[in-house]
């Protein structure tokens, strides 16, 4: 049990845990902070998987500017603590658990057997990160820069699309809010 | 000027004249439509006399002027050129129609100076005569179909001329109908024989045509030839598809003289004559077309013995003459039908404008028992109308005599004729004299019989010319063809110049043994005395006599009954085979259509309405059921994917 | 045939069966719940699931396009999140309430 | 390398250190029953006007999409800022500038945009 | 942590020793903040309290302990409670990412009867290869404890307090954010010990180098981060006074409007740490700010050389083993020792720069009037932004050039 291993399983048992919570607590404000300790372990677990940069970006985006407006929102609205927090209708709750269970079977089911192809086919490929690291694997800095290499070469059409992505989303959000008044206007 | 442009100019005179009468339709001026129809068909006329002057001047072997003028159809195999030839049968034939057809165009002016209608008729008759020619000069059985149809089509418009009255309508229908039944199997014989020797153009057909005799029944070529002896049958009027001819007498008579007497009846005949090769390969065919000839003409004349309407005898008198060319045809002797179809196509135009004048002197009456004495007041019509009487009975030196003799002698002295098929001619002959001399003297010996308000005066000349043109051919147009047992015993020898000029183009009988003299002669003699027989006979019964014919008539009820109503072919076609038809098509469409086929649509668009509905409900607004139906949608697709 | 030593080394399928588990989490919330902040935040925490997997393969195959997806997920995730927050708001102004109910109003 | 466990360790150790602190301070500190005025919020002497709903500008909302949406702007200029000097001396000057450049244009349009269409008036 | 226990050891010692730095460098801070605004407003600060008022830090902290707990009853309990603690975490992480001085090589020595391996001790709480995107990633953190702190407390102000000062700082992020942009570019990494080693030797600019008159001139100043992105160091300033709050920004407490902002309803200790989280906050900045433009522990190679190797090390290192015998014996000027004295002498010199950066700070907030909300917002949206985007562009241009 390596000291990444260990790593592993608190963050992923932390992440799996609020997550849960996320859904279940009935009161929104508290489901936004779970979401948010939820986040912060994904990009613990990000570290692990060895891609520093990332987990460094999913705090900047997700923890510090996405959470902020949910927490924000949720401000705004003032709710009390909702009554029902689920949507009625017991058999297609049923049907959506059921639903759900499945898919969460089959994706891991696939895991097992495309991991295993995988493995099979390429022998090289360390089973865990702190193997890796002894075989040289390339330091973070090295992979940072290597990502906007390559962000820059290979994707800079996708790249600029995301610009005129960004451009369009805060015109519209200021369109949709362009309502006269607070949150409370008189319609 | 070249064949291909006088060509061109006889083809397209009669077609201006069309194209100019019937813009015109609506004008009531009979001089201008009749002036330029009939200039229009004189063009024609005065064409085909130079295109005949160009062919005599020819060499014997290869007289025949072809004109293409371009390609008219170029699929895979077959190849059809826009192309006419004139060669010694065509030139015949172009100089009959345009002849005759001047004449019949002159008389018509005065005949129709009363009708509502006159350009309208005028353009019909001249699109006609440019079909007829179309018919005639067509380089290949498709063109020659392409005239086929349009002379059919032009019947049917000038038989039902007069419209507004419906019996007459129908008159035209059943015509139109008939000749249908025939084209199609003129069609059937065109792609037999062009399955069989893969061109339709005549030169090459003729050419192609097996030397041997092929003597079984159901070979291709046996085939071909019957079912074009089917459109003969249809377009010439013989026994199955006569029954539309008595009725075409609905239209106004110098129709009746152009097209049911002279041209189109005899296209038939002239289509076997212009493939005599092929029929003469096909005995079995040609044997049938004897037997049909013998028996209409046999039939026909039995028919004309008891019809009280001046032109339904001259119909029936038409279908038995065409039943003798027809018999001539089947047993070979291709030179004799043709030239009776050029002598009968002179003293049948003759009678039918002759009788045109006494309907038009007697106003519109038509029933010979009102009529008689005529002789009186109208002398041009009754001396021409006698030429016509002597002529088609066969008194000797006159045209009939000639061509029906040769046409006796050939089906008793032919290998492919027989002493029965003689037999039956000469007893037709007999007939015919007996019922035209009944004619002739019903109508204009006897006392008068002419209702006191109806006082007849002669024709004016415009009608009375073509009469007597007609009457001097009908009498001199026998030497054209004078047959050689005739021309030996004639001073000066004057050789058959009919024969001479027709034969290269026509096929001879293989195997004709040489003419035996003195049975030639034992069966003109035979021939003429039956012809003099029947014509007294009628004489006494009609003339001196008048009560002979009741007694006849009351003793034999039962045969008369049957003769006079025509051997009930009408009814017997009516009933058996139209009427059923009819009825079982309203059964079929009761049964099939109502319930069957409506029953599936409606089925279908209520499934369709059904599957929508049930469609609707899933569309709740319910975001939450979508997302659970794409995850279920998602779940399957892995599993798909995870098991597969 | 890794059993114990599965446990012991986290391989590539330790990730995706906790992007799986995470995936399910989220889409059961976006199913399940009421409110429609919950609904977007369980989105979030999809398209998180995805980013882990993406990573993962990345790491585990060593290719960098993993990594810039990530990037390219996230901004969406983003742009999605302030869209959605912005109709909630909208229908929070109209309804005082913000229930996915609500947006069956939207029905044609 | 990056280690992860000591930020954990430290984040841990900040929490129980912040905890620790008020357990003792609520500890020590005196126990008083509150008065009826120091239950109710303190609005700077005015007497209570504990309105049911507090009313909120809609700007606050508007001003964090705008916020997320620049944030990721500048985000995604941080890997090409670390690179551009590399791609300079590969050569490739013109083609990153040129690249950064529309980006950033859209992100200026954005801006002015935001600016003229008064989203970010405080009234 | 490290391989041995030695080693994890010394680490835990270290990052529990710079958190406690920080959080006592708050009272000294408040001690600071005011003897500087009596002596700006030329009156005397607390002097009661032992020399010069320097008790009196420990008064305030120990009184704070002892004030009442307090919570509101109609508030949300638990996010009430748990602002304060969100508060201090980010501060206290960011200020444990920042290289503080040289790291520490250990050669291998042995104690204890057993030989320990040569280590490196990297002179702050953990190594972190993306140094400035983790800073800026905890510090946008600080934005929660503010709007919890708001929502906690029922009272309606302290709603509306929260919200404007996270939008306030949710808005100068995006200023701070661009001018790291350019200082990327200057130096190509994220990690902050590379940038010091950077700003290392001579100021050379590229564009002069071959004129030997400018360069000479320029050769004197130390090779630092201000020189090339002054506009960036102005940015990056101006924006990190209000992400603290800090005067000519700190309209979201300020006493007139909005009562206290969102720690209305706080007091005692939990007060307290949201002064600490606002020092913190602070301490990072101006040690960010010391790092990216003004070399960081280094004084510039020819000072360092001279000064710190040459003569402050060896006197230091020397008078600190005299000390060292007078308890033990047998201590004379080990490589290990000299390492040791070396990197606190470095860290003395960075904590100079920070308390002169601190020291601005607090001169700013006695001598500046505060901002009006909506000029505030304008000055970050409108001015600000634009600023930041045109300094990258800007310098991205220039760097076309220079290489």
């Amino acid at each position: 049990m390596s000291e990444l291993d260990i790593l592993f399983y608190i963050l992923s048992s932390m992440s799996v845990l609020f997550g849960a919570l996320v859904v279940l607590t009935s009161s929104p404000i508290y489901s936004s902070l779970y979401l948010v300790m939820s986040m912060l372990s994904v990009a613990g677990i990000f570290m692990t998987l060895n891609a520093p940069f990332i987990a460094g970006i999913q705090i900047i985006v997700y923890a510090g500017a996405v959470l902020v407006l949910f927490v924000m929102v949720l401000m705004l609205f003032d709710l009390k603590r909702e009554t029902k927090a689920f949507t009625k209708g017991r058999f297609s709750g049923f049907l959506k658990l059921v639903g759900a269970g499945l898919l969460c079977g089959f994706i891991a089911g696939a895991a097992y057997e495309s991991v295993s192809l995988i493995m099979a086919t390429s022998e090289e490929i360390p089973t865990n990160i702190a193997a890796a690291a002894e075989t040289g694997f390339s330091p973070t800095t090295n992979s940072i820069k290597e990502i906007s290499k390559l962000l820059f070469t290979k994707y800079l059409f996708a790249f600029e699309v995301l610009g005129l992505l960004l451009l369009v989303v805060p015109i519209g959000a200021v369109a949709l809010s362009r309502v006269a008044g607070g949150t409370h206007a008189k319609h | 000027m070249s064949h291909s442009v006088l060509l061109s100019i006889l083809l397209l005179a009669p077609f201006f004249g069309f194209l100019f009468n019937g813009l015109r339709f609506k004008s009531k001026n009979v001089q201008v439509a009749g002036v330029v129809g009939t200039a229009m068909v004189g063009i024609s006329f005065i064409c085909s006399v130079l295109l005949f002057s160009q062919l005599a001047s020819l060499p014997e072997a290869e007289r025949s002027l072809r004109a293409e003028y371009w390609n008219w159809l170029n699929v895979a195999g077959l190849q059809i050129p826009l192309a006419f030839v004139v060669d010694q049968l065509s030139a015949v034939m172009i100089l009959v129609i345009t002849g005759i057809g001047t004449l019949i165009h002159l008389f018509s002016i005065g005949y129709m100076s009363h009708d509502e209608r006159p350009s309208k008729y005028f353009s019909y008759l001249n699109f006609f005569v440019f079909n007829m020619l179309l018919l005639v000069l067509g380089d290949n059985l498709v063109l020659m179909f392409f005239g086929w149809e349009g002379v059919g089509l032009a019947s049917y418009l000038l038989i039902g001329f007069w419209f507004t009255d419906k019996e007459k309508a129908a008159a035209g229908m059943k015509a139109f109908v008939t000749n249908r039944i025939g084209d199609a199997g003129f069609l059937i014989g065109l792609f037999l024989l062009f399955g069989e020797f893969g061109s339709i153009v005549f030169e090459t057909l003729n050419a192609q045509a097996p030397t041997v005799q092929d003597m079984s029944w159901n070979s291709n070529l046996t085939l071909a030839c019957i079912a074009l002896f089917i459109g003969a049958c249809g377009k010439s009027a013989q026994i199955p598809l006569y029954v539309w001819l008595p009725d075409a007498m609905a239209g106004p008579t110098p129709v009746s003289a152009l097209i049911h007497a002279a041209t189109m009846v005899t296209a038939g005949v002239y289509m076997i004559c212009r493939l005599s090769n092929i029929f003469i390969a096909a005995p079995n065919a040609l044997f049938i077309v004897a037997i049909i000839g013998a028996l209409t003409l046999l039939m026909a004349a039995s028919i004309g013995l008891t019809q009280w309407d001046i032109k339904k005898v001259l119909a029936y008198s038409t279908v038995s003459q065409l039943g003798y060319m027809f018999l001539a045809v089947g047993v070979g002797a291709f030179n004799a039908a043709m030239f009776h179809l050029v002598t009968h196509a002179f003293f049948k135009a003759l009678m039918f404008l002759g009788s045109g004048s006494v309907i038009h002197a007697m106003h519109e009456e038509q029933d010979i028992r009102k009529m008689g004495g005529l002789k009186k007041h109208m002398p041009v019509t009754h001396w021409t109308f006698v030429a016509g009487w002597l002529a088609i009975i066969g008194t000797p030196l006159f045209s009939g005599f000639m061509s029906k003799d040769e046409i006796l002698w050939m089906s008793w002295h032919s290998p492919l004729g027989s002493w029965y098929l003689w037999l039956m001619g000469v007893a037709g002959a007999g007939m015919t004299a007996f019922y035209m001399t009944r004619l002739m003297a019903l109508t204009f010996w006897g006392e008068s019989r002419v209702p006191s308000d109806v006082h007849p005066h002669e024709s004016p000349t415009s009608m009375t010319l073509p009469l007597i043109v007609l009457g001097v051919l009908s009498v001199f147009g026998g030497f054209l063809g004078i047959p050689h047992v005739l021309g030996k015993i004639l001073p000066g020898h004057p050789p058959n110049f009919f024969e001479h000029w027709l034969d290269p183009r026509l096929a001879n009988i293989p195997g004709l043994a040489q003419a035996n003299i003195t049975m030639e002669w034992i069966g003109i003699a035979i021939s003429v005395t039956t012809a003099a027989v029947g014509a007294i006979l009628a004489y006494r019964f009609y003339i001196i006599r008048k009560d002979l014919p009741e007694k006849v008539t009351s003793k034999i009820k039962g045969l008369y009954e049957l003769v006079y109503n025509k051997y009930w072919v009408d009814e017997f076609y009516f009933g058996r085979i139209i009427n059923p038809i009819v009825e079982m098509s309203k059964g079929l469409w009761m049964y099939i259509d109502v319930n069957f086929i409506d029953k599936i649509t409606y089925w279908t668009s209520d499934m369709v309405k059904g599957a929508g509905s049930s469609v609707r409900s899933m569309q709740s607004g319910n975001i939450q059921q979508y997302a659970l139906l794409i995850l279920l949608g998602v779940v399957v697709v892995i599993f798909a994917v995870v098991m597969g | 045939m890794q059993s114990t030593e599965a446990l012991v080394s986290v391989g590539l399928n330790h990730y995706l069966v906790l992007s799986a588990l995470l995936f399910t989490i989220g889409s059961l919330g976006v199913l399940l719940r009421k409110n429609m902040i919950v609904i977007l935040m369980s989105i979030e925490l999809m398209l998180n699931a995805v980013n882990i997997s993406f990573v993962a393969f990345a790491t585990y195959l060593d290719n960098l396009d993993g990594k810039i997806m990530v990037l390219f997920v996230m901004t969406i995730a983003a742009a999605e999140a302030a869209v959605g927050l912005a109709l909630a708001v909208n229908i929070f102004k109209n309804f005082r309430e913000v229930n996915i109910r609500f947006f069956e109003h939207l029905r044609g | 390398m990056t280690s992860l466990t000591p930020i954990i360790v430290l984040t841990v150790f900040v929490a129980i250190f912040g905890v620790g602190i008020v357990v003792v301070s609520a500890l020590l500190g005196p126990k008083r029953n509150w008065t009826k005025a120091k239950k109710i919020p303190y609005e700077s002497g005015l007497p209570g006007q504990e309105r049911k709903e507090t009313k909120i500008p809609v700007k606050f909302y508007l001003t964090a999409i705008l916020f997320i949406v620049f944030d990721i702007e500048v985000v995604f200029m941080y890997p090409w800022a670390l690179t551009y000097t590399e791609f300079i001396d590969a050569g490739l000057g013109g083609y990153i500038f040129g690249a950064m450049a529309v980006f950033v244009g859209l992100f200026i349009f954005g801006l002015i945009w935001e600016i003229k269409s008064k989203a970010l008036e405080w009234d | 942590m490290g391989s041995d226990v030695f080693e994890i050891s010394v680490n835990f010692v270290k990052m529990v020793a710079i958190f406690l730095l920080m959080v006592n460098l708050v009272p000294m801070l408040v001690w600071v903040e005011r003897r500087g605004s009596a002596f700006i407003q030329n009156r005397f600060g607390p002097n009661r309290v032992g020399p010069l008022g320097l008790i009196q830090l420990a008064a305030d902290a120990i009184k704070f302990l002892f004030k009442e707990e307090f919570i509101p009853p109609k508030g949300n309990k638990a996010l009430f409670l748990i602002a304060p603690i969100i508060a201090l975490i980010p501060g206290a992480i960011a200020f444990g990412s920042i290289p503080l001085s040289v790291p520490i090589e250990i050669s291998a020595f042995e104690m204890f009867g057993s030989q320990w391996g040569p280590y490196v001790f990297p002179f702050q709480s953990f190594e972190i290869g993306i140094g400035i995107v983790f800073v800026l990633g905890v510090s946008s953190l600080g934005a929660y404890s503010m709007l919890l702190a708001g929502f906690g407390s029922a009272n309606k102000y302290s709603l509306y307090g929260a919200l404007r000062a996270s939008a306030q700082m949710i808005s100068y992020e995006l200023a701070m954010g661009l001018a790291i942009v350019g200082i990327l570019i200057v130096y190509g990494t994220f990690d902050f010990a590379e940038m010091i080693a950077a700003q290392q030797g001579p100021l050379s600019i590229p564009l002069f180098e071959a004129d030997h008159v400018v360069n000479k001139i320029l050769g004197i100043l130390p090779n630092w981060g201000v020189f090339y992105q002054p506009v960036g160091f102005i940015l990056l300033f101006v924006s990190v006074f209000a992400e603290t709050n800090r005067l000519p920004f700190d309209l979201p407490e300020a006493e007139s409007e909005l009562v206290a902002g969102y720690h209305t309803e706080y007091g005692g200790i939990k007060m307290n740490m949201f002064y600490i989280g606002e020092y913190g906050h602070m301490m990072v900045a101006s040690a960010l700010i010391a790092v990216f433009y003004f070399g960081g522990y280094s004084l510039g190679t020819t000072l360092d050389t001279i000064l710190v190797e040459g003569t402050i090390v060896p006197n230091m290192s020397a008078l600190f083993a005299s000390l060292l015998n007078l308890f033990g014996s047998g201590w004379e000027q080990s490589t290990n020792l000299i390492n040791v004295v070396r990197a606190f002498v470095f860290h003395g010199i960075f904590m100079a720069k920070i308390l002169l950066f601190l020291w601005i700070f607090v001169w700013v907030r006695w001598t500046l009037p505060r901002f009006r909300y909506d000029q505030l917002m304008d000055l970050g949206w409108k001015t600000m932004l634009p600023w930041a985007l045109a300094n990258t562009i800007i310098t991205a241009f220039l760097m076309l050039f220079l290489r």
